[in-house]
Order: structure tokens, then C-alpha cells, then sequence
């Protein structure tokens, strides 16, 4: 099981990585794509869990398999929005920031 | 020899997802993120989980990439426009990231020694639905709820990129054609791949239900074809508004919905399939929605609807 | 060693009512999209009336068996499949977001109008959509009882709102749908990252099958504080309230209602449902200070934002993150040993806050955008003149006003005291100063508010006129708000149903 | 014996992966990098795909070949149109 807990260590470094760039990259680009990062670490400590569950003549059990599937396209969709948000911003403002900005005219 | 080979793979996704969240420049960043999504697929053959190996490397890699490419070729320059933080945020960041890190990373060691795991109740009543594939069994038959969900998800998932068409170039044609690209080279791959893609994307779909495979990823692959044929201009782009290409979004989650009303029928639950005919519906099901999940993947990586004459 | 199996429970009669609420209202989202704009306010009209009626079906059926309503979707028993679950505070969202989604699509009725003769517009196309697919969401967060189902619930209600926020256009409303976006990934992101490690742990998703073996264990409360943070990043609890803000007062002002009264209560039932009927035993009362001290500081800093705003529709939105503070109270005022009057009590007073929000706040948002579409603008400064051209909005906003201070008689005024009493009870004096507190900053930015609106109006201004029905619906909402100040100011035995004791 | 073939053509086709590598990174150009790339990766890629054959069964073999044809095929347009839009060609922009 040691490729398990490699990939735990992985998945937990990952999540630190991604915490990382979410604080110091300002631009959303940077923390959409961290955002992926985090996403892709839990689900690999879900895989991990998955591994750790090998009985039935399985190498994993299947059904934390099948949530993560339907959690990569969910975030695949949270990506796709984002990125239209992302372009339509930059259309209107010229720069796609999302910093405060004072809304009181 | 093969926890070296775990050993190196773990610390390059590491050193890859690190230079990717690093990188200065957004396209570099951007394209390190997809190495980084094809390393964690073999990462997940190397934890037996095929299935999600697949996904990853077409979803997670492929898709999610192809769209931050396009992201980072619009808005690359604005990184140096933004306020950067200061030094002392840097290092409280790496403070709080080493700390996250190290906690989860603890967990693994207070997780309850003896492990949980639904694979015997999975495989206990998998022959019931004369599927083969364990995954396909809990996506399709135990958790099909999930799933028809799901497909609501990416239906919304359009409509939130749809959202952000001008009114005035709504019912328009989708933005492929502002990366369409004249080349005789690539109208001759446009030509004679899609055939072949198709006819795997099927493939894909079919095997799924006995096999690591499914709708997701034969979808993937179709969008992939679809995308090809409408950059390299071999066909013409379908307007948002025609009726043809509804009909193919829509297509899957209908067969999905129909089939699971269908249930409260025979044998009397929703979403639940007659004694026998799992399989074959499930199939049924399975092409519908790798219809609708290519067209609709290939509908958010072109974008919302652009004016008619912006060439 | 897996976990000893607990009784079966099987679908109730009516419990095929559960999936018709999330799955009709994605019928017609599909017919929406698939027919092309032709017919869609017919179609959305069937699915909301379709929706309240199966919501009053489900609360008639809760009070009159005095049990919840189960079902097990396609026959598969948890921890394999998944079950829904309607006990009484479900009933009680379910009919409270029927009645205010229709009551939002009434006001929405013209503006969103799919014009005769015309190709689909995209307004049309899009807001229904998204309405319908809240609908479907909202419900699926009341009902099921499996942690990885609720996640996907949690998404769909996040994708359904953004497309509200930014349907406008403009860079000020995309660059908050934006923010919103990432502010909720961020959250779904970490709420997932405790249900992994609960399946770890438990090797199953169902809430009942986990809150009978949940032990205080390293995991179990970690996995309880990813999903927390999670949620509240999704509630817009102090501190992570900024996105709200903008994202609301962005949107139309039908949208803005549901987002102010539905959307964020959506996260916030779950986050309920978790630490009262999942994890109940992990309820250190340390922590449960540390929601309320978070809750508190939103009602004190929501409402002086709120104070200092000078547009209308971000004063409102600034008041939606005061007053959900209060709804954390209740995390320290129920305590574990759960059962007896105070706790009782608090608990009500909780829920009549939700809802009394819920329709307060609708009502609220719908006449601020009334007042944006008679002046042309909601600057708070220039309201003047409003009061003599159409009273009834400043009536509509004035009642949905003293629901948010909680004055009687409303039923604002009923749930604060209800947990003022509880606080009082228990000897939380803190509390006790920041709901009175709470109450007295909301007075002064709501008669802030009113005096402008009955000022004479600057010379020169043009007042356009609105449609009469508008302005009865957001009365509407205001008035069911102040009526339900009439309940009795006792624990409501319906909202117990069902729960664990 | 088999098993002899396969360990010499896989490691040579790793040795010219590594090489193509070192050239993707060492070369000054666009242009000689895709040189240095295609050549020998291609190249690389059909040495390990040889080397497994023998060890599997024939609808599998079948299989891997399609896969390096595959890559063939798009690799090879890939690289054109990387080239062209370096070098200014017929129809870049």
C-alpha cells in the first residue's frame, strides 16, 4: 500500500500548492487554475480512500471511482463558466481583474 | 522498482503542479497545468481507477486545458496590469499552504486503520444489471440519480455560458470560427480523422458498460472530432438557435429522464430498470448522452454565440 | 470492519413526491432549451404551479402522518443508493422556495417575455432557465440525505445563480458573477474534501447511516471543519461575505429576491442539517461560539456597511449579510442535550428567521427594483418624491423593513425574540446586546431609507410609472412576512418532525 | 527470447525519447526543437510499440498500432502547422 500513502502525500501537497496560488496569484486565470489544482488533489485523496477499499477482487472500490468522475466534469463545468465570465470581463473592461473596486459612483 | 516508479511520479506531479501555480508567464502556466493532468492520469492506472484515469486525462487534461489555452491566449498580457502582493503575504501564504499540507497529509495516518469499502456490495449485485464494469454500475444503476443530475449540471453549465452572449448576437453562431484556421493540412486531418474518431468515440461508449470506458469519455472524444471539423472549416458552424443542434443537446438528458420515469412504470421506482433490460437501456442511454455531452462539451470550448459578420 | 447495518427504511406512500420536485422542474428546463424559446413562460408557469402544489402535497402529508416522507430512488437502499427525505423544517423550505420562485417569476413575467414574432430572445432563454433550474436545486438540498448528492445539488443551485447575476452584461455585474464563481468552487472544493475524508472514515455517504456511528475521531473533525468552512464561504458568513454583496445587487431585481431569500439559504440548510442531524454529538460548545461569534460580527458589520451605502440595492444586499448572521445563534442556543422549551425555542425562532427573511428580503429587493425602474436610478440620496408616486412600494418596503428590525408585529419581531429569549435563557448576554443591537442598526438604515422616499422630489426629476401587479406582489411578500408575527411565540411542533431526537 | 526483444527495443525506444527530450530542450528554435521532437520521438514511440507487440495478444497489438499511427498522423499535421505559423508560410497569419 505504499503507492497509497504516496499518493495521499501527493494529493495533500497539491491542496497546499493550490492554497498557495490562491493567495498570491491576484490575476483569475491564476486561481481558476488553482482551483483546479485543489480540485484535482481531493479527488486524488479520493482515489486514495478508493485504494485503500480494494476488496471484492477490485483494485479499488468503485464507488468513490464513480464520484469522482461525475466531480471532474462538475468542475469541468465550473471551468467552462468561468472562463466565459473570465472573457466577457476582459471584453468590458479591458482587463480581467477582480479586485474591489468602489461601486458608489 | 515500482514504489521508485510511485516515488518519482508523486514528486513530479508535485514539481509540475508547483511550476504550474509558480510560472510567470499565464500560457506557460497553462500548458504545464495540462502535463500536469496527463501525469495525474497515470497516477490514477497506478491506484487502479482506469475509469477515472480516462476522464482525467480527456476532462480534467484535455478539455479544462483546451479552455484555459484559449483563457490565457486572451487575457495572458493582464497579468502584469494586476497588483501583485507583497513579499510578507508570500511568505504567510507558505505558511499557511505548509500547514494545510501537513495536516491532510496526518490524516492519513488517523484514518481508521481498518478500511471502509462498498466494493462487495457493489459486485454482490452488479450481475443483476448484467453490467461488467463496477463503475458503470455505480453511475448507471446504484447512483443513476447522481448522474441524471449531472447531465442538468452541464446543461446549466451552457446556459451559464450562453448567459454571456450580446443580445444583439444571440441565436448567432458560436466562436469557433475566431480560431478557425485555413490550412490545407488540417482540413486534410479534419477530413480523414473524424471518421476514424467517431467510430472510437462509439467505441468507448459502448465497451463502457463491461470495460473502463463510457458516455464521458466517448463524448469527449466526439467534441474533440466536432471541434477539429469546425476550426479547420470543413462544415458549417451550426447556429445556437438551429434546431438540429438542441435536438443533440438535449437528446441525452431526455433518454436519461424518459427511461427513469419510465421506471415508476416497470418495475415501479424511478430510475430503476426492469428486471433484464438494465443493459441494454443503460446503452441506449449511454449513446444519447455521448451525443449530447460531445456537442455540449464542444459548445463550452467554443463559447458563447459571436456577432455574424466578426470575422 | 464495516459498519453494522441499520434498519431499512423504505419509501413512504406520497414519497415519489420527493423526486417529482427535483426532476420536474428539470423536464421543463430540458423542454425549455430543446423547443427553442416557443412557449417557455407556459412552460415555466406549468413547472412552478406543478411545484407548489407538490410542495403543499409534501407539507399536508409531513403534519398529517406526523412523519417524514422517504424515497428510496430506484429501490437502492443507502449506502448504495441514494434516499430522499422530507421531515417538517423540509416541507417548510420546500413550500417557503415554491411560493417565492412563483411569486419572483410573476414580477419577472413581462420583463422577461419572449417578444411575438421574434427569434428567442436570450433574457428569456437564459433567466427561465436558470429559475427553473434553482428550483430543481433548492429542493434536491432540502430532501436528500446523501452527502456526495447534496455537493451536486450544491453546484447546480451555484450554477443556476450565476447566470442570474450576469445576465445583465456590463463589467461591474460579470466581474461579481465572477468573483461569486470562484468564492464557491473554492467552497464546493472544501466541502468535498470532507466528504472524502467522511467516506474514509465511514465507508458511506447517508447522513442517518453516519450520525449513528460518528465518534469525535481526528478525521471525523476535520472533515466536519472542511465541510463547514465550505458552506459558509458558500452562505456569505462573515468573513467571507464580500462577493455577496455585488452579485445581488448586480442581478434583476426578481433575480435579486431569489438570491437574497432562496439561494443562500440553500447552503445555509445544509449546513443546519449537518451539525444538528448528521454529526450532532461533535457539537462542542466552543466551537458553536465560534459560528455565533462569526454570525455576530455579521450582524454588526453587515448592518454598519449597510448604513454607509448609497445606492439602494446594495443597502439591501449589505442587510442579507447582517441577517443571516443571526441565523448562526442557533448553532450555540440548541444545545446537544436537545429536547427541552429553550432549546425549543431557539430552534423555532431560527427557522422563523429563515423564513421571515426569506420573504422579507424578496419582498424587499423586488420594491428597490421598483424604486430603480420609477427613478432610473437607486441612489439613496435622490429617492425623494417616491412616497406620493407610488405609496405602495415604499408600503411594500417599509413592512418588509420592520420585519428586518424586528419589530412587532412581524415575523422578524417572533424569531428575535424567540432567540433573544433562548439567549437570555441560557446567559448568553453577548448574543442578547447583538440582536438588539442588530435590530437598532437595521431601524436606522431602513428609516435612512424611508425618510428620503417621503422627501418632496428635486425639481426636474421624471417619474416613470410601474404596473400595478408588481407592486402587489412585492406587498405581498412583505405582508406574509409581518402576518406571520401572528404565530404564536412558542416552540412549532412541525418543525421537530422527523428529526433525530 | 521475446522477452529479450522486448527489453532492447523498449530501453532504445526510451533512449531516443530522452535524446528527443535533450534536443526539445537544448536546441535553439522552434523550428530544430520540432526537428529534434518528431524525428525521434516518432521514431522512439514505434521501438516501444514493437517491443510490447510480441508480449500481447493480437487484438491488442492491433490496438498499439493504431495508436502509433495515430500519432503519426497527428503529430505529423501538429508539426506542419507549428512550422508554418514559425516561418511566416503560405496561409498563417
Amino acid at each position: 500500500m505504499t503507492a497509497a500513502l504516496l499518493f495521499w502525500l501527493a494529493g495533500s501537497g497539491l491542496i497546499g500548492l493550490a492554497v498557495y496560488g490562491l493567495i498570491v496569484n491576484p490575476h483569475p486565470l491564476c486561481k481558476l487554475l488553482a482551483l483546479n489544482l485543489l480540485g484535482s488533489g481531493v479527488f486524488l485523496l479520493f482515489g486514495v480512500i478508493a485504494r485503500r477499499g480494494a476488496a471484492a477482487g477490485l483494485g479499488g472500490d468503485p464507488v468513490p471511482q464513480a464520484l469522482v468522475i461525475t466531480g471532474i466534469v462538475v468542475a469541468f463545468s465550473a471551468t467552462a463558466i468561468a472562463v466565459g465570465l473570465l472573457l466577457r470581463l476582459h471584453g468590458e473592461a479591458g482587463v480581467a481583474s477582480i479586485d474591489e473596486e468602489d461601486d458608489a459612483p | 522498482m515500482e514504489t521508485g516508479f510511485d516515488l518519482a511520479l508523486t514528486l513530479l506531479l508535485l514539481g509540475v503542479g508547483g511550476w504550474s501555480i509558480l510560472a510567470r508567464n499565464m500560457m506557460t502556466a497553462v500548458i504545464i497545468f495540462i502535463a500536469y493532468g496527463l501525469l495525474l492520469s497515470l497516477a490514477w492506472v497506478r491506484i487502479f481507477a482506469i475509469d477515472v484515469s480516462l476522464t482525467e486525462a480527456a476532462i480534467g487534461s484535455g478539455a479544462t486545458g483546451m479552455l484555459m489555452v484559449i483563457a490565457a491566449h486572451k487575457v495572458g498580457a493582464d497579468a502584469r496590469r494586476v497588483v501583485h502582493p507583497s513579499r510578507a503575504i508570500h511568505v504567510l501564504a507558505g505558511i499557511v499552504a505548509a500547514l494545510v499540507a501537513v495536516g491532510i497529509a496526518a490524516l492519513a495516518f488517523v484514518l481508521p486503520g481498518e478500511p471502509q469499502s462498498l466494493a462487495g456490495p457493489v459486485m454482490e449485485r452488479l450481475g443483476d444489471s448484467g453490467l461488467g464494469n463496477p463503475v458503470a454500475g455505480v453511475l448507471f444503476v446504484y447512483r443513476a440519480f447522481d448522474t441524471l443530475l449531472e447531465k442538468v449540471v452541464l446543461l446549466l453549465a451552457l446556459i451559464g455560458v450562453w448567459s454571456l452572449a450580446r443580445d444583439e448576437d444571440w441565436g448567432g453562431i458560436p466562436g469557433f470560427r475566431l480560431f478557425r484556421h485555413h490550412n490545407s493540412v488540417l482540413t486534410l486531418l479534419a477530413r480523414s480523422l473524424p471518421p476514424i474518431g467517431f467510430v472510437f468515440a462509439i467505441y468507448m461508449t459502448w465497451a463502457g458498460a463491461d470495460v473502463p470506458g463510457g458516455a464521458f469519455q466517448g463524448g469527449t472524444v466526439l467534441a474533440a472530432m466536432w471541434i477539429l471539423v469546425m476550426v479547420a472549416g470543413v462544415r458549417k458552424v451550426p447556429r445556437v438557435s438551429s434546431p438540429l443542434l438542441r435536438l443533440a443537446i438535449v437528446a441525452g438528458p431526455v433518454v436519461f429522464l424518459a427511461i427513469g420515469f419510465f421506471g415508476f412504470v416497470m418495475p415501479g421506482e424511478f430510475l430503476a430498470y426492469p428486471q433484464g433490460y438494465a443493459k441494454p437501456l443503460i446503452v441506449v442511454m449511454e449513446i444519447a448522452l455521448t451525443l449530447s455531452i460531445g456537442v455540449i462539451l464542444g459548445l463550452l470550448i467554443a463559447g458563447p454565440p459571436k456577432g455574424e459578420d466578426a470575422a | 470492519m464495516p459498519l453494522e447495518a441499520l434498519p431499512v427504511t423504505d419509501s413512504t406512500a406520497g414519497g415519489a413526491l420527493l423526486v417529482l420536485a427535483i426532476v420536474m422542474p428539470a423536464v421543463a428546463l430540458v423542454a425549455l432549451l430543446g423547443l427553442g424559446g416557443r412557449g417557455a413562460r407556459t412552460i415555466v408557469a406549468a413547472a412552478l404551479l406543478v411545484q407548489l402544489l407538490v410542495a403543499a402535497r409534501v407539507a399536508l402529508l409531513v403534519a398529517g402522518t406526523q412523519a417524514p416522507l422517504v424515497y428510496v430512488v430506484g429501490g437502492f437502499h443507502p449506502p448504495l443508493g441514494i434516499t430522499l427525505r422530507a421531515d417538517g423544517i423540509s416541507a417548510l423550505m420546500m413550500v417557503v422556495s415554491a411560493v417565492i420562485l412563483a411569486a419572483a417569476a410573476a414580477f419577472a413575467w413581462k420583463d422577461f417575455a419572449q417578444p411575438r414574432g421574434k427569434p428567442e430572445a436570450r433574457l428569456s432563454l437564459i433567466f427561465w432557465s436558470a429559475l427553473l433550474a434553482m428550483t430543481s436545486a433548492l429542493n434536491l438540498l432540502f430532501t436528500s440525505t446523501d452527502l456526495f448528492n447534496l455537493y451536486v445539488g450544491l453546484e447546480l443551485l451555484t450554477f443556476a445563480a450565476i447566470p442570474v447575476v450576469a445576465i445583465k452584461g456590463g463589467a461591474e455585474t460579470v466581474r461579481a458573477a465572477l468573483r461569486y464563481l470562484l468564492f464557491a468552487v473554492f467552497g464546493s472544493m472544501l466541502y468535498l474534501l470532507g466528504i472524502v475524508l467522511i467516506y474514509g472514515a465511514y465507508g458511506t455517504l447517508a447522513t442517518a447511516e453516519i450520525a449513528a456511528h460518528v465518534t469525535p475521531n481526528a478525521a471525523t473533525l476535520a472533515a466536519a471543519g472542511f465541510v463547514t468552512v465550505g458552506l459558509l464561504a458558500k452562505t456569505a458568513l462573515f468573513p467571507f461575505h464580500l462577493w455577496l454583496p455585488p452579485a445581488h445587487a448586480g442581478a434583476p431585481a426578481a433575480g435579486s429576491a431569489v438570491l437574497s431569500a432562496l439561494v443562500v439559504k440553500g447552503s445555509l440548510f445544509l449546513l443546519m442539517r449537518l451539525w444538528f442531524d448528521t454529526f450532532p454529538t461533535l457539537r462542542a460548545p466552543d466551537d458553536m461560539q465560534l459560528l455565533a461569534l462569526l454570525g455576530a460580527l455579521a450582524v454588526i458589520i453587515g448592518s454598519i456597511t449597510a448604513l454607509r451605502q448609497q445606492r439602494l440595492k446594495l443597502l439591501v444586499a449589505y442587510s442579507t449579510v447582517a441577517q443571516i448572521g443571526y441565523m448562526f445563534f442557533v448553532f450555540t442556543l440548541v444545545p446537544t442535550d436537545a429536547g427541552d422549551v429553550i432549546a425549543g425555542t431557539a430552534w423555532t425562532g431560527a427557522w422563523l428567521q429563515v423564513v421571515a427573511h426569506a420573504f422579507a428580503k424578496a419582498g424587499m429587493f423586488l420594491a428597490a427594483g421598483l424604486v430603480a425602474e420609477i427613478l432610473g436610478h437607486d441612489r439613496i440620496r435622490e429617492l425623494g418624491g417616491l412616497s406620493a408616486k407610488a405609496p405602495l412600494v415604499v408600503l411594500a418596503f417599509a413592512i418588509s423593513g420592520l420585519s428586518l428590525m424586528g419589530l412587532p408585529p412581524s415575523g422578524g419581531f417572533s424569531a428575535k425574540f424567540m432567540l433573544l429569549v433562548a439567549a437570555l435563557a441560557e446567559g448568553h448576554w453577548l448574543w442578547a446586546i447583538v440582536i438588539i443591537a442588530g435590530g437598532v442598526l437595521a431601524g436606522a438604515y431602513v428609516f435612512g431609507v424611508l425618510s428620503r422616499m417621503m422627501a418632496a422630489p428635486a425639481a426636474g426629476v421624471e417619474l416613470a410609472t410601474v404596473g400595478r401587479g408588481r407592486q402587489l406582489i412585492a406587498l405581498g411578500l412583505a405582508l406574509v412576512a409581518l402576518l406571520m408575527g401572528l404565530l404564536p411565540l412558542s416552540p412549532i411542533a412541525f418543525l421537530t418532525i422527523g428529526r433525530l431526537p | 527470447m521475446t522477452d529479450f526483444f522486448t527489453i532492447i527495443a523498449v530501453s532504445a525506444g526510451a533512449v531516443l525519447f530522452l535524446a528527443g527530450t535533450l534536443g526539445l530542450l537544448r536546441f535553439p528554435d522552434t523550428l530544430t526543437r520540432l526537428h529534434a521532437l518528431t524525428k525521434v520521438d516518432n521514431l522512439g514511440l514505434g521501438l516501444v510499440v514493437l517491443g510490447l507487440m510480441p508480449q500481447l495478444g493480437w487484438l491488442s497489438a492491433a490496438k498499439l498500432l493504431a495508436v502509433w499511427l495515430l500519432v503519426q498522423l497527428s503529430g505529423a499535421i501538429v508539426t506542419q502547422i507549428l512550422g508554418r505559423s514559425v516561418s511566416g508560410g503560405e496561409e498563417s497569419r
